[in-house]
């Protein structure tokens, strides 16, 4: 359906390899930006290290386009005795989300750590910042479940640290960071505990094999909890309603590149795992899993669209009101999964690529000013439009589609969401959709008028364009939005056959 | 039910007992307000979990937790700890409600799901039963290595090793960011005064004999890997403790001059760049990544003398040998290293440290 | 009786991992709850362990299977005999949950390292380890002017 | 890229093109009008050109790009659609006309961001004449609404920017929460949103179903005024006279009633609508409106505030004739689009002109004026008796149509609220310019004006250009309806 031919300039041997040198690059980037001299070695490390990814990413969604789903056994074994790679559409499509919002971050953060972090920690900023793409790479690329929990935690342990290092400009990240790493272990644990239960009822740890497992056992108690405790322990991961306490200030107090990229692609994965287990592990027809999908997931996901938002719509402050917005915006995505039809899980996936990218978008341009003036409240805000207009361009595109205004992404996105709901016959869930873009409305609308329509109060510091090499990355973000809101037939497909792939998958 | 019984009289009552203690512990560490203690039975803690995992036959686990558990992190604790209220806040019964229904209620979801599972001990269980077992038909013809847990850790399983290394670098690089390299560190850190009077002889003499065997053993504990219990992980602990119980004999500035903290980080790295770096050796020489059975191409494995290994009639897997060999070293190298580096980053943020600077 | 002794160790294990849970959430002060972390990711461990123990085995550690009998024998393996008495004889426990849980400790160990560090740099800049404090402390920061001290 | 598709092409590309260009130059006033005119008038001969082929039978389609499966953004032009696109673009021309004397005349700050938005906001309109489909619609009505918010708030204070929030909250709220899900579900159960004759939903739907729907569009279609979705229009009244007049007659309700009247001819069809119970209750609503918005307006000393509500009951007439179940009204609202916009922006430019050299707002502070400005307050009278609708001029035929259309389906209350709001208008309209011609109040002397010179001329002009076409149209309404008869084909 797509076509990636002009990838396959790509050597044979590299294709064959792609799965896993996806994610062994950004890996060896690590070590490398670990061990490099100086900052300046450190950011074209790092950069390098996500375009080979980027490009790993579009090799293996050639190598899926021509096959379907590509498998790659790690050390020579076959699973169950080794852990395998198994990609289908939505593991190529995520990490092609993942990757491409990598290099922009990459390229991002040659400018926002010379501006928020002390020089001579960068080389391991640089190497936390693609330990923790490497991760994220690996949670969606492997078959395994215990892999899967081992790649969670090498793309948790490192941000940690990094979202602590916001400490330098605002102390309030050292409780954010620490109230983040409970959680998240607390998540990793309980999914271990998850799988540990799996385990015990089918005695394998790769997903396909316990899926075919599954088929005769859906019943059992004991994969009754292996469902809950994965599920709660991946909801914390992704910010799940009421399971987000944490996101809020680790995403307000960090600095600002982990902000950018943890926003647009942590909570994605882990959702991504979600959906994963959910449709291709368990059975969705089946008792428990319908059940969960029609009276957790859907309720959980409107509520977390409605509540969320209007603690937006009521905070002062600007990278908090993006937070909050983004737990509601989970909640869309949720939403659509949980509507179980094709159409509403190709929506779901839609929005995820449209959140992830116009969040990454508000994230860096906030940044890309907030540099400057060390601003927070709408206030600290005011006028910034007019001091630096391109930069705050790019966030009123980026804005606009989380608003979901036409001609952006986010409008189609919300379009193919509101349809799935209305030919699936759920009419609370349309509610609940215009409900919050009401409330989106109301808070994009608050920031715009005071970036835009305010004059900064007499004496306070004033915005200044953002550098190129912030500019550049951000308008790409921007300039996508708009691509995808005129035609989306590229990430529309993408979504289409990764739903395809959820919904195809199970034996 | 028979064979369950005589089992039961022998070793479920160890276990049963030993966990019993396990109960006791957590819960004194539940009530008392003295951080000290708490951390201190923490210690116990793991020393008793990890008699019982001796008991229940994983000697490997039991290792790795005695040294970790009873080893780093404590140490990590008390170096956290140093000069802070060594009291924890009275907490009011109201506040333990919530999180009193959060355990029990999970709890029960765990119990009620736990007595669905095939009964403990069960051989036929599908957890013994599929997978597990066919590792212990097929691991040593495949690897070569006795030790079935480390063929499946260095081998089938691998890549997880690799991801384990992996998260133990990034901690390095999480504690070297939060902490900083140590550089705030002084001559002689008030966390050594406490432990030793600052010229004690005895103590150094002892010192200057045991840290060579110390780490004379890692390279054993590391060596022996394939054929009995332990592997990189342990060997790496243990080095890193000699490294630092220098630092407590001789103070950290001391040992800060023998290893540098760069090079600490250096050899963190280049211990995850050796174990990913054998992957790709592996994808070059034709392979998959970490197919050690393709680390040689066929004209050096023909180079390798049949006797190598001693026992010069066992067919041997050079690949198979030489990779858990390597990415051993790998995890070796990183493991040593980043607990050195994260007890550099403590022990120089110590607030003793800091008094001097 | 003996359905209730098969699954005590089950039991025991559970009620572990859940004072770990209890101590996290229940404790104000941070070095409290990382410790109750720890506890809880270790009992964690010990539930896989005890999955993996068969009865009357031993350590998955081969008996010469490196010399010549044991290739022979693990060369030609049938299944019944295995389940009847395990390889040469010798009832193994499964070394997958040991494998898995080796990586969970390690995985435990970096977790505390990272969540004291960030302790310790809490407490220098908040003078305590209560998160109570903490949170008042926060409170009085006004929220408009972002940099903290 | 056959020339059809070339002229929306024009059509649509002129006024960004004008938009960026009137940025780039904001420095140099003269160059920057000088284009604006120059825009108006490229736009004017291309309306006429897509209207003569419409006429012909071979109308311009251009499908732009196709967003999603299914979804496009699609062009089509048809009678409404010509006639709307050659009436804004027409009102645009005059309409900066009047601005530059507005503008000029008061030394308005913005002048720039103003002339840039209102560029903005005729693409928006430009496009909204255009569409082929619902969506294509919805996505240049929310252009229009995005491009016009600037405008509003020009004057920048508090009492501005609380308009705005008042302006885009009613606005895009509706659009947002009822339109949206509306059209999405047009989409959902005919499969598509395309207009075509004879209603998209024609016999694909049950007719309470559909009731649903209409309610959605029609109440989402805030623009159209229709109460109690009505209250942002006074609100934006804090705007200056230009963008009242945009507002009013060129573009913003404008679109908001063709939408109506769009859905009603292509989605819905007058079958189906006859068929609808709900297009019987919102008949009653528009009729209320209509006499409710007059009895307000009666008391309204403010001039545009009175002007607002006026317009508020014109658009309800539109409303109904979009909902009558004879298909002759949406020729007869076709119609009324046109002769109320003519005749409205005649009076808002009045206003304006009056304001610029008198500074009276207040309808208390006018009289006597008119013996100062005679031009002015002539050409108000004629516009107030056009939107009466009294001979000879074009409003008269719209209303007559329009009654025609009522008593033909037997809608006794509409009908009786059209004759009761025209009686009313009479007495809240025609009054205001007759006091002014009086001589001035022996104990209250008119202020004096600001600008003693009168209202400039490029402010008067205007005025007199669209009096004169109130009266022009009078004679060639025929023309304009036979023109619209197309739009009620699919009928029986």
């Amino acid at each position: 359906m797509i076509s990636f031919e002009t990838l396959y300039a790509a050597p044979l041997e590299l294709i064959k390899h792609a799965p896993v040198l996806l994610v062994a690059g950004p890996l060896m980037g690590a070590c490398a930006a670990a061990l490099a001299p100086n900052s300046r070695w450190a950011w074209m490390i790092s950069v390098a290290a996500s375009i080979f990814a980027a490009w790993m990413a579009l090799c293996v969604a050639g190598e899926v386009a021509r096959k379907g789903v590509v498998d790659y056994a790690i050390g020579g074994f076959a699973p169950p005795l080794g852990i395998a790679f198994r990609i289908d559409w939505l593991s190529a499509m995520m990490g092609l989300l993942i990757s491409f919002i990598s290099v922009l971050a990459a390229l991002y953060s040659g400018h926002a750590l010379r501006a928020e972090v002390r020089e001579e920690k960068h080389g391991l900023f640089q190497a936390g910042f693609l330990l923790c793409q490497a991760g994220l790479l690996g949670v969606v690329s492997t078959g395994d479940a215990f892999n899967a929990f081992v790649f969670l935690e090498v793309a948790s342990i490192g941000t940690y640290a990094l979202v602590a290092l916001g400490a330098d400009r605002d102390r309030r990240a050292l409780p954010a960071a620490f109230n983040y790493l409970i959680m998240g272990t607390i998540g990793a644990t309980f999914f271990v505990i998850g799988v540990g239960f799996l385990y015990a009822a089918t005695g394998t740890l790769n997903m396909a094999d316990i899926a075919t497992r599954l088929v005769t056992l859906s019943d059992s108690r004991a994969v009754l909890a292996g469902f809950a405790f994965i599920v709660v322990g991946l909801g914390l991961k992704a910010a799940m309603f009421p399971l987000h306490g944490w996101l809020p200030n680790a995403y307000a107090y960090a600095p600002s590149l982990i902000a950018v990229f943890l926003s647009a692609t942590a909570t994605k994965a882990a959702i991504y795992l979600l959906a994963r287990f959910l449709f291709t592990v368990f059975d969705p027809g089946s008792g428990f899993a319908h059940l969960f999908l029609v009276w957790v997931l859907a309720p959980l996901g409107a509520i977390a669209a409605i509540v969320c938002s209007l603690q937006a719509v009521f905070e002062p402050e600007l990278r908090r009101m993006l937070a909050f917005s983004s737990v509601a915006q989970v909640g869309y995505i949720l939403l659509g999964l949980s509507i179980a039809s094709l159409g509403g899980m190709s929506a779901g996936l839609m929005h995820l690529t449209a959140h992830s990218l116009m969040k990454a978008a508000l994230f860096m341009a906030l940044g890309g000013v907030a540099i400057l003036l060390r601003a927070r409240t709408l206030a600290d805000f005011a006028g910034a439009g007019r001091d630096a207009p391109w930069t705050m361009a790019a966030f009123a595109i980026a804005a606009a589609s989380l608003m979901g205004l036409p001609l952006t992404f986010g409008f189609l996105t919300k379009f193919r969401l509101i349809e799935a709901a209305l030919s699936a016959n759920q009419i609370w869930i349309v509610a609940v959709i215009a409900a919050s873009s009401l409330l989106a409305l109301i808070y994009v609308g608050r920031m715009l008028e005071a970036l835009f329509f305010r004059t900064p109060a007499p004496g306070a510091a004033r915005a200044a364009e953002a550098p190129l090499g912030v500019l550049v990355p951000l308008w790409i973000l921007a300039g996508v939005s708009v691509w995808f809101g005129v035609d989306a037939s590229l990430p529309e497909g993408l979504a289409n056959s990764g739903a395809l792939a959820l919904l195809g998958a199970r034996p | 039910m028979s064979g369950a019984i005589s089992f039961l009289d022998a070793n479920l009552a160890i276990d049963l007992a030993l966990l019993a203690m396990l109960v006791v512990l957590a819960a004194a560490i539940a009530m008392t307000r003295k951080l000290l203690a708490a951390i201190l039975l923490m210690g116990v803690y793991s020393l008793v979990s990890a008699v019982w995992l001796v008991v229940m036959d994983a000697p490997d686990v039991a290792f790795t937790e005695a040294v970790v558990g009873a080893g780093v992190s404590t140490i990590v604790l008390l170096g956290a700890i140093l000069l802070t209220r060594a009291e924890a806040e009275k907490t009011g019964w109201g506040r333990l409600i919530a999180p009193a229904l959060i355990a029990v209620a999970t709890g029960a979801l765990l119990v009620y799901a736990a007595l669905d599972l095939p009964s403990f001990g069960d051989p036929t269980s599908p957890a013994n039963a599929y997978v597990g077992r066919t590792y212990l038909e097929v691991a040593s013809r495949d690897t070569g290595a006795a030790n079935v847990v480390t063929a499946v850790l260095a081998s089938y399983r691998g890549f997880d090793t690799l991801g384990e290394t992996t998260v133990i670098f990034a901690a390095g690089v999480g504690v070297a960011l939060a902490l900083g390299f140590g550089e705030r560190a002084a001559p002689a850190s008030r966390l050594m005064a406490g432990a030793t009077g600052d010229h004690n002889v005895v103590l150094r003499v002892a010192a200057k004999l045991l840290i060579p065997i110390i780490a004379l053993f890692a390279f054993y504990v590391q060596f022996h890997g394939d054929l009995g219990p332990g592997g990189g992980f342990q060997a790496g602990v243990i080095l890193a403790v000699a490294v630092i119980l220098h630092a407590l004999v001789f103070g950290l500035r001391e040992t800060m001059t023998a290893v540098k903290p760069s090079f600490a980080r250096g050899v963190a790295a280049l211990g995850v760049l050796l174990y990913s770096g054998i992957g790709v050796v592996c994808i070059v020489n034709g392979g998959g990544f970490l197919d050690y059975g393709h680390l040689f191409t066929a004209e050096i494995e023909a180079q390798i003398p049949p006797g190598l290994l001693g026992d010069p009639g066992a067919t041997h897997h050079w690949g198979q040998h030489f990779g858990i060999f390597f990415i051993e070293l790998g995890v070796l190298f990183t493991v040593a290293a980043t607990m050195v580096t994260i007890f550099y980053g403590f022990a120089g943020r110590s607030p003793g440290g800091e008094a001097k600077l | 009786m003996s359905f209730l002794l098969d699954h005590l160790n089950y039991v025991a294990v559970v009620v572990l991992m859940m004072g770990g849970l209890f101590i996290v959430f229940s404790s104000g002060n941070l070095i409290k709850r990382m410790v109750g972390l720890a506890i809880f990711q270790t009992s964690t461990g010990l539930f896989y362990i005890s999955l993996a123990k068969v009865s009357g085995g031993t350590a998955p550690i081969m008996i010469n299977a490196a010399s010549k009998e044991g290739q022979a024998l693990a060369a030609e393996l049938d299944l019944a005999y295995v389940a009847a008495h395990g390889l040469d004889g010798v009832v193994y426990s499964n070394p997958l949950p040991h494998v898995l849980i080796l990586t969970a400790i390690v995985v435990g160990v970096s977790t505390l390292a990272v969540g004291l560090a960030i302790a310790v740099r809490l407490r220098e800049a908040y003078g305590t380890l209560e998160a109570d404090e903490i949170a008042a402390l926060d409170r009085e920061t006004p929220k408009s002017t972002g940099a903290g001290p | 890229m056959n020339s059809g598709e070339l002229l929306i092409l024009m059509a649509l590309a002129i006024p960004l093109f004008v938009a960026a260009a009137v940025y780039a130059v904001g420095r140099m006033p003269d160059v920057r009008e000088t284009l604006t005119m120059v825009a108006c008038i490229a736009l004017i001969v291309i309306a006429i050109s897509m209207a003569m082929r419409v006429g012909q039978g071979d109308p311009p389609v251009w499908i732009a790009a196709r967003p999603l499966e299914g979804v496009e953004l699609a062009f089509r032009l048809e009678p409404l659609g010509a006639l709307f696109a050659l009436m804004a673009s027409a009102l645009w021309g005059v309409n900066s006309l009047f601005s530059i004397g507005y503008m000029r005349g008061r030394r308005e700050a913005n002048q720039t961001r103003f002339y840039v938005c209102f560029a903005l906001a005729m693409f928006g309109a430009m496009g909204v004449a255009m569409a082929g489909n619902l969506f294509t619609l919805f996505v240049f009505y929310e252009v229009l609404t995005f491009s016009t918010y600037p405008l509003v708030t020009h004057k920048g204070d508090e009492a501005a920017r609380r308009a705005g929030r008042i302006y885009l909250a009613i606005l895009v709220g509706c659009s947002v929460t009822l339109l949206l899900p509306g059209i999405i579900g047009v989409h959902v159960i005919a499969g598509s949103t395309d207009f075509i004759p004879g209603g998209q939903l024609a016999g694909k739907i049950a007719p309470g179903l559909a009731g649903v729907l209409l309610a959605l569009l029609v109440f989402g279609t805030a623009k159209a005024a229709l109460m109690p979705v009505h209250s942002w229009l006074p609100a934006a009244m804090v705007a200056p006279a230009p963008v009242s007049a945009l507002l009013h007659a060129v573009a913003v309700v404008k679109a908001g009633v063709f939408t109506l009247l769009k859905v009603s001819a292509y989605i819905f069809g007058p079958v189906l609508i006859s068929e609808m119970a709900v297009a019987q209750y919102l008949l009653w609503i528009a009729a209320a409106t209509i006499v409710i918005a007059s009895l307000v307006a009666m008391r309204k000393d403010d001039l545009k505030a009175r002007l607002a509500w006026s317009t508020i009951g014109q658009l309800a007439y539109i409303t109904s004739a979009a909902l009558l179940p004879a298909s002759a009204g949406l020729v007869a609202g076709g119609l009324h689009l046109l002769t109320h916009a003519v005749g409205k922006i005649t009076l808002f430019m009045c206003v304006g002109a009056i304001y610029v050299a008198s500074g009276a707002t207040k309808v208390s502070e006018m009289r006597g004026l008119g013996r100062r400005m005679p031009i002015v307050f002539g050409c108000f009278l004629v516009a107030a008796l056009s939107v009466t609708g009294l001979p000879p001029f074009a409003g008269m035929w719209s209303k007559f149509l329009l009654l025609t259309a009522s008593f033909g389906s037997d809608e006794w209350i509409t009908a009786a609220a059209m004759i009761v709001s025209s009686l009313l208008s009479l007495f809240y309209l025609a009054p205001v310019a007759i006091r002014g011609l009086l001589p001035p109040a022996k104990d209250a002397p008119p202020a004096e004006f600001i600008r003693p010179g009168g209202a400039p001329g490029l402010a008067v002009a205007p005025v007199v250009i669209t009096a004169l076409a109130c009266l022009v149209l009078f004679f060639l309404a025929d023309e304009v309806t036979a023109f619209l008869i197309p739009v009620a084909g699919g009928a029986p």
